[in-house]
């Protein structure tokens, strides 16, 4: 205690009493501490949650919870998604799920896979739940390697050894209920009440019905859904309802009906179209390619650069295509190139554009006039955003 | 050191409690041996910028609090070093969502341009998530070696926290200085 | 699925032993379903750079093999999604020290803009260290869905090794391909 | 495995002959996989390692291991630093030691402090050595916070929970010897066989010499060997041998000499001295600010804008001093703002510059003169060099 003693006596000698002026005679108030910001029970309609890759250290990605209306405060708080993660949210449970991985020693030692459960108005971790076996798919971020099922009750979770496999969560109960095999199928649509379909290797789609414990009740494959060799489908859908509008590496867009208990490709595929200007030609490009917005209109992001390779260079236009006339109804040029784009369910939706460079824009969704720009501030490598239905 | 940690362990918990800044700076001048907040990246302050490339400065809102509290240059953190909690999902006093605030830190004192008051300032740092990565910051005026560590901001504060991983800091008004600062 | 993971754990094994490439490719021909390596940055290609600004470049030092294998141009690229181990500590076909090499991973065919040939690459990348974050390189010709993994390069092939943790990528030479990539 | 088969299929339907030009017969060889490169047991000593702080995830932190030669080809490895870490490099035992701090769930969860031991052939990690406690101090790293001393064949690192203390490491048989309360005390300077010093509060130094077991035999308070008000030294001093050569803040420097069990301020501090251009006036300023050869010059890294608070602000120059002359007998112009010096033992010494913008830079260690750019290349925030000695 002989070093403290002085240390607090040196602490104290450095002062000398001011005259404050006339103008202020009462000084600023003192503030509580501890503070903690919290967030809103009900989120704004115009909040996003962009999913931040964090290339410099994947181990540490991160969601970024995002306020489109707020040019100087946009980032309202961070929850981890650690190592390849994928999240969820939920507005009817007021959570957030991140399906994660962990190291004993950061890089190093023994792993643990987990769904972390955060609270939205916190971002407080509420529990875990640990997935078995050290096999959940760690890929450059999918929303469709994580999804719910049974009405957000349960949640299913792609895995990838490389033999693939989905585990199906109970998310009331937080306990593992199965894992059914996924052999040459990938990513998870939610199907019907209960249940999911997946891409496979030879075009088909396999769907899957649950039980009530989790367990396959029933399975079907539809053949022939795609051509993988000529027309590719980017695996994330922009989905309106239960409806999943997919498009090719050369703008070929089809539908499918996830509604029921086995999905239902639907008649009738189109092209988004093509356009001056197109070196060699326009295709769809980025990570995030294709959003909806409420009225029922596709916005796709298009590169004039198209070529084999080109499809996650990104876009520099937005086409907003209108499924039901299968035609492109607006061209919206964008402010550089886009990597993602996500539509929000505002009473006046606008257009968020996720660039390469990590800025964030925002545009009108019915006009596609730039509105404002979010800078750089919300995340290092912003690869998906979404919306908070 | 028993001593010294019984003393800590109160501030911290009394702080919990709310206790009132008053008698929280009469047990300072009292004399606590403060720590301090944070990193430096050296040259930070040039590298900071604020919400966006043309954004509007977030403020008090009153003439006697003025400046951009997204901006390394306002008057607060002149001895701040880290990532600004203003740019965070936080305030200039609170802290993001999801994050703890560390219950202890190190004091600055900082001259209110305004009113020409020097104001104790706690560089109060955010625990429990990892680098917010926006508007580092690191102003020196009045920080000293790590051997007087109520003057020194090197120390990551996020101690008295359940994690010690450091997410941001704010700088928050604790009372006025008696004197000021050299 | 027991019978794909025995052929993959033989598949490591034998590559382990160092078994001849031949014996591989033969195996390879026979039927693996690959799989990719891994993360994409979109436009990453252009935010790559090299060892430093105005650097000499990192050749193989014979004309049959042209090209600076720290620029994301260099011709074995042509499918890569990563950091460049070049640039990392280890080579075109070497891991850094302190990594592990993933013992499978996805095969891309480029072909060599000197002899005209198309080579078998293979991307394996070097795991148990955290994010290189050096010339991050990112092409896709024949790049394909997830759901075709021996053409997709978005998995993190750090699978087969003892940390899933990504440090960089390799483009190993593994044998001439019998076929003109398409 | 049906999908299996189809994926297979179309794998290998991927492919058509072509014919190689004439002028190269043999097609380029296959390569051995898997290849993982090793480093020389004796690392050359134009080799340095390079802490990278790692600002934008500071729990993922690193060494740089840098061949300074190398313009296009510099890192030769990473060696993990987590969380706040330090690190030792010891080349008779051929070892790097990273003092590091986990979590069970990479942000949150249970904490667990360890020396991590990797092998300076391999990078691999050899085995850890766990402190107990959580109580391992977490700062902007400064090398004197983690320490040998008895030969090498112990560690030392300090503590601050805010109590300050240092725990006695045994590196032979990777176990904990003690722990010594060191209230109102900062930093660690290895004191002769088997001990150490440290600053404190009242200016004073604090020196303690340790027993076989780690236990504290003798300790000893030499007062007022610095004026922390009027001339606060840097905490990180050039070490030439057993002396310790430190700075002010105003360019008073100061040497210590640490080879015996109680340390010795050597008689005589002097100052660098002052120069035109100073606005106001030239100091020293930077994370790592002085450096020393092995002919018995330091390098000190100086701004011309010093001024209350600039001694972190970095550099635009290196002052060479001549301790024993007591006379600085060089400037160096920098090219840009430089926040870590170093120096190699080379036979031609370097003058290594870790620049605020992540360039390392070359310089002739004799004339100041640019020799080579290593670009930004290996270190995103480099704040230490550490030379190989």
């Amino acid at each position: 205690m002989r070093f403290l003693a002085l240390a607090l006596a040196l602490s104290v000698s450095a002062s000398a009493v001011s005259a404050a002026p006339a103008a202020y005679p009462t000084p600023l108030p003192e503030e509580p501490i501890p503070t903690v910001k919290a967030l809103p029970k009900a989120w704004p309609k115009s909040w996003v949650v962009i999913h931040d890759f964090y290339f410099a250290s994947i181990l540490d990605g991160r969601l970024a919870v995002v306020d489109t209306t707020s040019a100087n405060q946009p980032l309202k708080g961070l929850v981890r998604a650690a190592q390849f993660a994928n999240s969820l949210v939920s507005r009817q449970r007021g959570e957030i799920y991140t399906a994660e991985t962990f190291f004993s020693r950061l890089t190093r030692g023994e792993r643990t896979d987990a769904i972390t459960i955060w609270d939205m108005e916190t971002l407080q971790p509420k529990g875990e739940i640990v997935l078995p076996g050290g096999k959940r798919q760690q890929s450059v971020t999918y929303p469709h390697l994580f999804q719910f099922t049974n009405g957000e009750h349960w949640a299913l979770v792609a895995n990838f050894t490389p033999a693939q496999s989905v585990t199906v969560v109970d998310l009331d109960a937080r306990k593992i209920l199965s894992e059914i095999d996924l052999p040459g199928c990938a990513q998870i649509y939610p199907t019907g009440e209960r249940g999911f379909s997946s891409f496979c290797a030879d075009g088909s789609m396999f769907s899957v019905t649950l039980d009530d414990k989790g367990q396959v009740a029933s399975s079907k494959t539809i053949a022939k859904v795609q051509d993988i060799d000529k027309q590719p489908l980017f695996s994330t859908p922009a989905m309106m309802g239960k409806t999943g509008w997919f498009v090719s590496y050369y703008g070929q867009v089809q539908g499918f009906d996830f509604s029921g208990p086995v999905p239902r490709p639907l008649p009738g595929a189109f092209n988004v179209g093509t356009a001056e200007g197109g070196a060699p030609e326009w295709r769809p490009g980025g990570w995030q390619v294709i959003a909806a917005d409420a009225k029922g209109l596709l916005y796709v992001l298009m590169s004039p650069n198209g070529r084999e390779g080109s499809h996650k260079d990104g876009g520099t236009e937005v086409w907003v295509i209108d499924p039901a006339k299968k035609a492109r109804v607006a061209r919206f040029p964008l402010r550089s190139v886009g990597v993602a784009v996500g539509v929000t369910p505002e009473d006046t939706p606008h257009l968020i554009v996720a660039r390469a460079d990590g800025v964030i824009d925002v545009h009108d969704a019915a006009t596609g006039a730039f509105v404002r720009s979010l800078g750089a501030t919300v995340a290092a490598n912003p690869i998906l955003i979404t919306p908070v239905p | 050191m028993a001593g010294f940690d019984k003393l800590t362990e109160k501030f911290a918990r009394r702080i919990a409690r709310g206790t009132s800044r008053r008698s929280m700076l009469a047990w300072l001048g009292a004399g606590m041996t403060g720590a301090a907040t944070f990193p430096v990246l050296p040259v930070a302050r040039a590298a900071t910028h604020g919400g966006g490339p043309t954004h509007s400065p977030v403020t008090a809102g009153i003439d006697q609090d003025p400046g951009d509290r997204t901006s390394c240059d306002y008057w607060r953190y002149c001895a701040i070093d880290g990532f600004l909690c203003t740019c965070c999902g936080g305030s200039v006093s609170s802290c993001p969502p999801g994050t703890e605030m560390s219950p202890i830190t190190w004091i600055g004192t900082c001259t209110n341009p305004a009113d020409n008051r020097a104001y104790i300032i706690s560089y109060n740092d955010c625990c429990g998530t990892s680098s917010c990565g926006q508007c580092l910051c690191n102003r020196n005026e009045g920080d000293r070696p790590q051997v007087r560590p109520q003057s020194n901001n090197d120390y990551n504060w996020c101690l008295g926290s359940q994690s010690s991983v450091y997410n941001c800091s704010t700088a928050v008004i604790v009372g006025v200085a008696l004197d000021q600062p050299k």
